[in-house]
């Protein structure tokens, strides 16, 4: 990937995020964050996780997103117009991010690992299929292997249900602890009548 | 099941009994009478046989490492201490009167709790039920006080937070004996076996020190070692009679039984390094000096009383400073006959307050003209305390300078120079009682006040506690045959 | 050359962004929004380090099942929220901070 | 039968207890209560006679060794006594919730339950997120759960930005974690931590992210800060559970994590251990010293868990070095296991004081002496084992932290400790010194059920015999010696 | 100790000695209510006995050794038991106290007929006696220090027998609390014994320590300064007991207590305590500087108490402060003895006889009778005490006037009274000193005595009746009389030949050449007695009037001035200290800070959320410097 393609995703990414964290209505905040949301999903197809890409604009900047500006159109909460901003909080906020990136950025620095790139990592397909085992072995996988091509999601998709198919059960019942738990906080109550 | 257990047990359960709906005086009286007994029987056999080493042991495991285990056992120190407790339990509980079922349970746990702490032989028990006591004590003073509810909640809260943070330190310091003395193998919180340790590997002389010390403070808070002994006096002088009597009588004896049961044998040298000894002597300086003066400023009877209570512990500790066995022996002798006379005064000061209404010198004067027998007795606790031979004391005081002094040979040292301060502080305490013996007694009674002898069977306890301080003044002796193997310089 | 480092340094600054916002704005639906930003952030850096510790030549895969727990999760949990959030008008007719400060002391 | 099939059947008698409010509203909350608490109890029946045997496929991400199986029955105990504490409660509970209807008091905390009971048996970060986020998720709607009061809200709002907040930093630190390691599974990084190729400064970074994530749940300073306000505010069963469960919860992913943190050789090892020390000693502090001029009682109960999360790092920084066979980790679970009674009695006088038509504060417990005699003298004993007085349970837990640190040599974190256990005296007991006043006898007397009672006793007792006899709990938390050899 | 031969005084009497009394107080002072008046038959019973075991006692004469009665304290390092140490000494004291002691009782079955509480009286007397007879027959210092604090205690009990007046209940206070003083240097000085003589403190085995080069020995020669201060304190306590300046304040005011208390106990027993103490362990004066300082602080009370005598009018305070004088007569002559056996001149010690227990001896029975005669002076006048108002008694009270005036008599030092021969013997000791200050101020309180005694008698007896109680005077009952009398024939032939011999009387063998002293002694009594017979015949008022020595010096007032200021006002100080530095340090700072501190710690809890999450960040950006930055660097 050009260097060039790679900073202007992180511009985007960063830009918007910036634009969520300034804005003054939380539409354009809403809006900012699908935004660098698709910023973020390109850097992870850039990174071939393609799958990953796809959820995060799906989940993420489709579905959150939505319901986040849904429950603004509901509530009608207006800008923090007339109201002065804190400014000792942004300050303390400025103050805390500018620290904890300057700790992230040493912490890079200092991280052999962080010097691997995509060039001089470059994903072997070709010798993960002939080596056969664990995802590989299936054949649907080692085909796409073979022919070069990374079948991120059915890797995905191994993984899981191979591995995790425990957790998936989980989180399926955490999806529902969620959804009892929206009833149970939004609905309205019966004797004020009336749909939430 | 060891005699010893139903000792200490036998208070609690009729604590427990009088909460749950028994009738309060039977119950109480019954049990601390049977464990006088006992301790008694107990005292006679073990004297009579001429045993030295622990008697009437048995240990029931508790934890397994660090081990701990219920273990009782008594030996002379224990067997006196209990002795003690006993007497003054059953005078305490005795001597209540007209007053709610809470404060005979309050006075059973306490002497339960200071049995408890006397007769196990387990550094995780003896500290135990030591802290058993401070709830009732603190629940008392702070509800059932002599003085206005603010002042004796104060009261209360300064002496449970000395005695909590008195307790954490040496919690603090116990723990770092255990971690010290169990060698590298499992943590153990026997005492014997810490004693064995201590004399197969004994520590470097200077962390003995810094070990003792820590065991100073912690134990010292408890026994109003100065300058951390600020909670003791308005404690005492606040206290409902049967507290003060128990708390100042037995409770307090806890921190000097520790000194002498676990710092000593397990830190034979930690007294002796230089600075904890200078230390040492300077703050029991404190107690026999500044508290002696303190004391001869009180103005009401209670406040002498429980300063002086504070005073008195100079001399224990001069004892310990001191270390040899005679000094040591002498503080045992001195440990129970100041319990048995602060507990007669504080009984007799309680019954004055109820009769009187007030202890104030100003508004006494004479009491000797309407209540003689009182006065006999009140003279057997005053001269006790001042150390007047013939009455239990003055053995006790005696051998502790006499122990101070078996190491004089010409010059004199920081811990003589101390035993004379000390001498002169026999001399204040005499300021100090006779003043208030001439301030109640003497004179004439033209105040108005007037006060009756007690009825007969509520100078019961008061006569036993006298005969107490005659006897053992007189036998010393008695004690002393209990003691015969105990604290021997090892 | 794009090295692990930089993606990491996005990511980084992008969790700072977030907790930035997190501390400095007083709507909740915002500050909301800025944790979600924080959990894309940790996304990012869990995709980086899985695209770049490979098995068998292969990115790892359990992070990337992290990545796709999270995801779910954070969906779940932004419902609960906004459920409270919206509860919390309903009774206060604010989404501030300011009017949550009776608990206290 | 598996113990995993236990759990899974908790988590489905949860499911079955929503579908039955949903669709036979008509259903008693008795009913739905005593079912709940039922299974609850079958299943802690259950437990030891359920084999410990795993399948291959779930051993990389779990595990049943001895710490898992307490906590398990610690989970399914403590699941157990909140669901009778709501009972209790309901009276009180209902006028703020939805429709007076309380269904999901019910069930959430069984699924709760089984999400505590995989996390005591989880050996990889994946696993520990989800079940972890599984518990968090479902406290963010308990804790918000009495909607109508507005205290309820608003602890739901600070625990829900609060723990999504801290959920990004976890999430953070397992990337980072991951990173430097290149596993999710605790063995594995273990195994890497303990090469020194391992990159360090990434691995600390990550550690102290995934601390500080931890942190936050079990309530570690400075990352404390909510829980005043969340326990305050959430109704009483749910903050009962809060304070125990979740917290026990917090301790045994902390326990999992640290044992791949800081074994013995990790090149991380001696900084985990020192912010541990540091983090304790800030907590106990934190948490004690605030707590001194407390008048909401169930405020000072909330600082009060401060403070023992406080002392259970404490013993957790000791680390597996230490001279008992039980271990640190089995110091936290003997700590928690004495814990939990006397918090629970703690919070039942709350509750009940609720129920009374009496409020939560140290006015509201001056006479209780009078007007319950009964229940002022249990409160004592947990009080008395919360504040460290020996012969109660608190002093054995206590006394294991103090015989860590003093075996390590940690002095200053032992002063900290000394201190926040002064500062316990005494805001402890002024509890106990308000019940026994004579003021505010004359309030209604408190009514206890004879269920009640014979709880609260014999929780007290539980106390008691803890702190004069615990030897068997020692015993069942000694790892057997090949274990430690293992290590 | 020296072995129990044939020789040995045997169990039983002792026993009986202590033991008799010991239980007669007991039983009276715990039942006098419910015995009433038998308590007085118990008490006069018990010292009649003993009075027989006294004489039974002196029938042993010759032989030696301490008998054990009963163990009291027995720890390795540290024996001290009941014990009597049986020799001529202790014999002859033991005479004069249960001699004197039982006169005494009988005395005051008169004169404490009408008093209400009488049995409460004889149980003191009793218990007195028991620790008299303790005094006496310790062998070790530990039993005689015991008996001496419990001599304190009857004292203290007898001298606020009327406690209802607010004189008697501060006399016996202000008694107790100066013997406290003196006991506290006692203390000290058995302690340094102890200390030297590593644990043994029986007097014999103290004795043989010094003389036989024992430990006591060894210390001497390298470290004389320690054995001066030894001797010292241990003088500190026979200051305290036998009223020495400057501890002497007690004395005159202990007249508040009845009179026949006042002979025995102030006069003819217990005051004398202290020198026989002094010339038990006089063994340990070894030192100069220790001797001169005993001989000179003797002379100055000796002198000091004879001005203040001059200008009394109380008739029992003259007696009082002659009292003092004797005293310090004695204790001078300890001194002057040792300061003669540390020069080699003369024999050292107690044996064969000694100056000072031989005045004691002598003393003891004319003071007795004085007291006893001014008690019966007192009864017959209803209580009136100034000699002032009295006036003429010779010719109302017969009997009391003739022993009074042999009493005066003995007391000035008439050949051949008993008390010639013992002032001489004292005069003689300081005369052979070679201390020429000691003997002429020896030789001034010789006339002094002369003097005051001669004015009393003038005053008191001679003349015409000044008031209404003196002129309606009668003689006293027999009762009384007869120990008048009985203690009038003792004055007189105490000191003679064969009769001190029986009562075995430490008279020291007469060293020649005194000549200078007998005409002294005559001298001096011609003058003072015939100066004062002069000044004071016929006269109503006192002609003249020193206030210095009517107001004994100012003593009184200056030890006022300093308890207030120093120790009143110290304790003061202390308490104010003890109050605001040590509690305020201690406690109430610790407790400020820590309340600070957590009210501080609450404002983090400030309710924000915005403050909250800043506290997270900043905490998350605190652990990671921590943890990343800083502790890799320390490990």
């Amino acid at each position: 990937m050009p260097p060039l393609l790679f900073y202007l995703l992180a511009a985007i990414t960063l830009g918007f995020g910036l634009m969520v964290v300034t804005a003054r209505n939380p539409v354009s905040s809403a809006l900012a964050l699908a935004s660098c949301f698709v910023g973020l999903a390109a850097l992870f197809v850039s990174l071939d996780a393609y799958f990953i890409g796809t959820i995060q604009i799906l989940v993420y900047a489709g579905a959150v997103m939505v319901l986040f500006l849904f429950i603004i159109m509901l509530l009608d909460i207006k800008a923090e117009e007339g109201k002065q901003p804190n400014l000792a909080a942004i300050v303390s906020g400025i103050v805390v991010a500018v620290l904890l990136v300057t700790q992230i950025m040493t912490v890079v620095s200092h991280t052999k690992l962080a010097e691997k790139s995509l060039q001089n990592t470059p994903l072997a397909l070709v010798e993960a299929a002939s080596k056969a085992e664990g995802a590989a072995k299936l054949p649907t996988i080692a085909n796409d292997l073979k022919a070069g091509t990374l079948p991120d999601a059915k890797l995905i998709g191994f993984t899981l249900f191979n591995q995790y198919g425990f957790h998936i059960q989980v989180v399926g019942l955490l999806l529902l602890v969620g959804t009892v738990g929206v009833v149970v906080l939004s609905k309205r109550e019966k004797t004020s009548g009336g749909a939430a | 099941m060891s005699v010893l257990e139903i000792v200490i047990l036998l208070p609690i359960l009729a604590a427990l009994a009088v909460l749950f709906g028994a009738p309060a005086r039977a119950a109480s009286v019954g049990a601390t009478l049977a464990n006088l007994v006992i301790v008694l029987a107990l005292s006679w056999q073990y004297a009579a046989k001429g045993s030295t080493g622990l008697a009437f042991t048995q240990a029931r495991e508790v934890l397994a490492n660090p081990a701990i285990s219920f273990s009782v056992g008594a030996d002379g120190v224990s067997l006196i201490l209990a002795l003690l407790t006993a007497i003054v339990m059953f005078a305490a509980v005795w001597q209540i009167q007209d007053r709610p079922a809470i404060f005979y349970v309050a006075s059973l746990l306490i002497g339960g709790g200071a049995l408890g702490a006397f007769l196990t032989t387990d550094v995780f028990f003896i500290y135990a039920f030591h802290e058993l006591a401070l709830i009732p004590t603190f629940l008392m003073i702070a509800l059932h006080g002599h003085a206005e509810p603010i002042e004796r909640k104060k009261v209360a809260w300064k002496a449970t937070v000395y005695l909590g943070v008195g307790s954490l330190v040496l919690l603090a310091g116990l723990v770092w004996l255990v971690v010290e003395f169990s060698g590298g193998r499992d943590l153990t919180f026997d005492l014997e076996a810490l004693r064995a340790q201590a004399k197969l590997t004994p520590l470097p002389v200077e962390k003995q020190g810094v070990i003792f010390f820590v065991l100073l403070l912690g134990f010292g808070t408890l026994v109003s070692l100065f300058p951390f002994h600020s909670w003791a006096a308005p404690a005492y002088a606040t206290a409902p009679t049967p507290v003060a009597m128990l708390h100042a009588g037995v409770l307090k004896k806890f921190g000097l039984y520790g000194l002498l049961r676990i710092a000593l044998p397990l830190l034979p040298q930690g007294a002796n390094v230089p600075w904890v000894q200078n230390a040492l002597l300077l703050m029991l300086l404190g107690n026999i000096l500044v508290m002696g003066l303190v004391t001869i400023r009180a103005s009401r009877l209670d406040d002498t009383l429980a300063n002086s209570s504070v005073m008195h512990m100079g001399y224990i500790f001069l004892a310990l400073a001191a270390g040899s066995e005679i000094a040591l022996k002498g503080a045992v002798l001195l440990m129970f006959a100041h319990g048995v006379s602060i507990a007669l005064l504080f009984a007799l000061s309680g019954k004055m307050r109820n009769q009187l209404g007030t202890l104030e010198y100003s508004k006494l004067g004479g009491l000797a003209s309407h209540a003689p027998a009182f006065t006999v007795l009140f003279a057997f606790g005053a001269f006790a305390s001042i150390g007047l031979p013939g009455l239990s004391n003055f053995a006790g005081e005696a051998m502790v300078f006499a122990g101070s002094f078996t190491t004089f040979s010409g010059t004199l040292t920081n811990l003589h120079w101390t035993v004379i301060l000390a001498l002169w502080g026999v001399v204040m305490s005499a300021v100090y009682m006779l003043r208030a013996y001439r301030h109640i007694f003497h004179g004439s009674a033209t105040t108005g006040l007037f006060m009756s002898d007690p009825a007969l069977p509520q100078r019961l306890p008061l006569i036993l506690m006298a005969a107490t301080l005659l006897l053992t003044g007189c036998c010393p002796w008695l004690l002393l045959n209990l003691l015969k193997g105990a604290l021997a310089a090892s | 050359m794009i090295t692990l480092g930089h993606y990491l340094v996005v990511s980084g600054m992008l969790f700072a962004l977030g907790l930035a916002g997190v501390i400095a704005r007083r709507n909740i639906l915002i500050i909301y929004m800025c944790l979600e930003m924080m959990l894309s952030a940790a996304n990012l850096a869990l995709v980086g380090f899985s695209r770049f510790h490979l098995v068998n030549g292969l990115p790892d895969y359990t992070a990337q099942s992290l990545v796709f727990f999270t995801i779910t999760v954070a969906a779940a949990e932004v419902a609960v929220g906004l459920a409270i959030i919206v509860a919390l008008f309903r009774t206060k007719q604010s989404v501030e901070t300011e009017a949550i400060t009776k608990l206290q002391g | 039968m598996s113990v995993f099939t236990l759990e899974a059947s908790l988590a489905l008698l949860g499911l079955v207890l929503l579908l039955l409010e949903a669709f036979k509203p008509e259903i008693s909350r008795r009913t739905l209560g005593y079912t709940a608490m039922a299974g609850t109890a079958l299943a802690l029946v259950l437990l030891p006679l359920c084999g410990t045997q795993l399948p291959e496929f779930m051993q990389p991400w779990h595990q049943i060794d001895t710490l898992a199986l307490f906590y398990k029955g610690f989970a399914l105990v403590i699941t157990l006594l909140v669901l009778w504490l709501t009972l209790e409660c309901a009276p009180y509970l209902t006028r703020f919730t939805l429709d007076g209807k309380l269904a999901e008091m019910f069930s959430l905390p069984l699924i709760v339950c089984a999400g505590m009971m995989w996390m005591a048996s989880a050996r990889d970060l994946v696993t520990i997120f989800i079940t972890l986020e599984l518990v968090t998720i479902s406290f963010y709607v308990l804790v918000a759960f009495a909607r109508k009061s507005a205290l309820s809200l608003e602890a739901g709002v600070k625990y829900l930005i609060l723990g999504a907040l801290s959920t990004g930093v976890l999430v953070y630190g397992i990337a980072w974690i991951y990173g430097a390691t290149g596993s999710m599974n605790f063995d594995a990084i273990g195994k890497a931590l303990a090469n020194p190729a391992t990159s360090k400064s990434a691995a600390l970074f990550g550690a102290a992210m995934l601390l500080v994530g931890l942190g936050f749940k079990v309530a570690a300073a400075p990352f404390h800060m909510w829980v005043p306000d969340v326990y305050q505010g959430a109704p009483t069963p749910v903050t009962t559970f809060l304070s125990v469960g979740s917290k026990a919860a917090g301790f045994v992913v902390l326990t999992r994590a640290l044992d791949a943190f800081a074994a013995p050789g990790s090149i991380i090892g001696s900084e985990v251990q020192s912010l541990l020390l540091v983090g304790g000693s800030l907590t106990v502090l934190l948490g004690s010293l605030p707590a001194i001029f407390q008048t909401s009682v169930k405020r000072l109960l909330a600082y009060s868990s401060i403070s023992h999360a406080g002392y259970l790092l404490l013993a957790l920084a000791c680390g597996s070095g230490g001279r008992f066979d039980i271990g640190s980790n089995g110091i936290v679970a003997f700590y928690l296991a004495t814990y939990l009674p006397m918090t629970v009695l703690g919070f039942l006088a709350l509750g009940l004081m609720r129920v009374n038509g009496q409020g939560e504060d140290l006015g509201d417990f001056q006479g209780l002496a009078k007007r319950s005699p009964l229940l002022a003298l249990v409160i004592t004993i947990a009080f008395a084992s919360l504040a460290g007085l020996p012969l109660t349970a608190g002093f054995i837990g206590k006394m294991f932290v103090f015989l860590s640190l003093v075996d390590h040599g940690y002095w200053g974190a032992l002063t900290c400790a000394v201190i926040a256990a002064a500062a316990g005296f005494y805001y402890y007991f002024r509890i106990i010194l308000a019940m026994y006043t004579t003021e505010g006898s004359e309030k209604p007397a408190l009514t206890l059920t004879p269920l009640t009672k014979a709880i609260a006793c014999g929780l007290a007792l539980v106390i008691l015999a803890l702190g004069v006899y615990p030897r068997p709990l020692q015993k069942v938390l000694t790892p057997p010696a090949a274990a430690v050899v293992v290590k | 100790m020296p072995p129990a031969d044939a020789q040995s005084p045997g169990q039983f009497l002792p026993t009986i000695l202590l033991l008799l009394p010991f239980f007669s107080a007991l039983i009276i002072l715990l039942g006098h209510r419910a015995l009433k008046n038998a308590s007085v038959l118990i008490s006069v019973g018990s010292s009649v006995i003993c009075f027989l075991a006294s004489l039974a006692l002196l029938a042993t004469k010759g032989a030696e050794g301490t008998v054990s009665i009963l163990p009291f304290i027995d720890v390795p390092g540290f024996q001290a038991g009941i014990d009597a140490m049986i020799d001529d000494q202790s014999r002859g004291m033991m005479f004069i106290v249960t001699f004197i002691g039982m006169l005494v009782h009988i005395f005051s079955l008169g004169y404490m007929k009408d008093d209400e509480a009488k049995p409460r009286f004889f149980g003191s007397l009793s218990l007195f006696m028991f620790s008299m007879t303790g005094i006496v027959l310790a062998g070790n210092l530990v039993m005689m220090f015991i008996y001496w604090e419990l001599v304190g205690l009857s004292s203290y009990l007898l001298i606020g027998h009327w406690y209802q007046k607010a004189s008697a209940a501060e006399a016996c206070k202000k008694a107790f609390l100066t013997n406290r003083i003196g006991d506290f240097g006692f203390m000290i000085g058995i302690l340094i014994l102890f200390g030297l003589n590593k644990g043994d403190l029986n007097i014999d085995n103290l004795r043989d320590a010094f003389v036989t080069g024992g430990p006591l020995a060894e210390v001497l020669k390298n470290n004389p300064g320690i054995i001066t201060v030894a001797a010292l304190c241990l003088f500190m306590g026979a200051v305290g007991k036998s009223a020495q300046f400057p501890l002497h304040v007690w004395l005159p005011d202990a007249m508040e207590g009845p009179t026949p208390v006042s002979a025995l106990i102030h006069a003819a027993t217990m005051v004398a305590a202290g020198v026989y103490m002094l010339v038990r362990v006089s063994f340990v004066i070894v030192t100069p500087l220790a001797a001169e300082t005993i001989a000179g602080i003797g002379c100055f009370t000796a002198l000091l108490a004879a001005l203040m005598a001059t200008q009394q009018g109380d008739i029992k305070r003259i007696l009082a402060y002659s009292t003092l004088s004797q005293l310090g007569y004695m204790v001078m002559a300890v001194g002057a003895v040792s300061m003669a056996a540390i020069d080699g001149h003369a024999a050292h010690g107690a044996h064969p006889g000694h100056p000072a227990m031989f005045h004691l001896y002598t003393h003891a029975f004319f003071k007795a009778m004085l007291f006893l005669g001014s008690g019966a002076v007192i009864y017959a006048c209803h209580h009136e005490q100034d000699i002032w108002k009295m006036g003429g008694l010779r010719k109302h009270m017969p009997i009391t006037f003739w022993t009074f005036a042999i009493g005066t008599a003995a007391l000035m030092g008439v050949p051949p009274l008993s008390g010639f021969w013992s002032k001489e013997a004292v005069l003689g000791a300081a005369f052979d000193s070679g201390c020429r200050v000691l003997f002429i101020a020896g030789a001034a309180t010789a006339a002094l005595t002369a003097f005051y005694m001669t004015r009393l008698l003038v005053v008191a007896f001679f003349g015409k009746a000044r008031t209404e109680s003196a002129h309606h005077a009668v003689e006293v009952p027999l009762v009384m009389a007869l120990p008048l009398a009985l203690l009038a024939i003792f004055s007189i032939f105490s000191a003679w030949g064969p009769f001190s011999d029986f009562l075995q009387a430490m008279k020291p063998e007469h060293v020649e050449g005194h000549d200078t002293v007998l005409w002294t002694s005559v001298a001096v009594l011609l003058i003072g007695s015939i100066s004062s017979f002069l000044l004071y015949k016929g006269k109503d008022a006192d002609p003249i009037r020193i206030k210095l020595f009517a107001n004994k010096f100012y003593f009184d007032e200056i030890y006022a001035v300093i308890v207030r200021e120093c120790q009143d006002r110290l304790a003061w100080f202390v308490t104010g200290i003890e109050r605001i530095f040590v509690d305020g340090l201690v406690a109430r700072l610790p407790a400020a800070i820590v309340a600070r501190i957590g009210s501080a710690t609450r404002m983090l809890q400030g309710g924000h959320l915005q403050g909250y999450t800043f506290l997270l960040g900043g905490g998350i950006i605190a652990v990671v410097y921590l943890v990343v930055f800083v502790l890799p660097r320390t490990h």
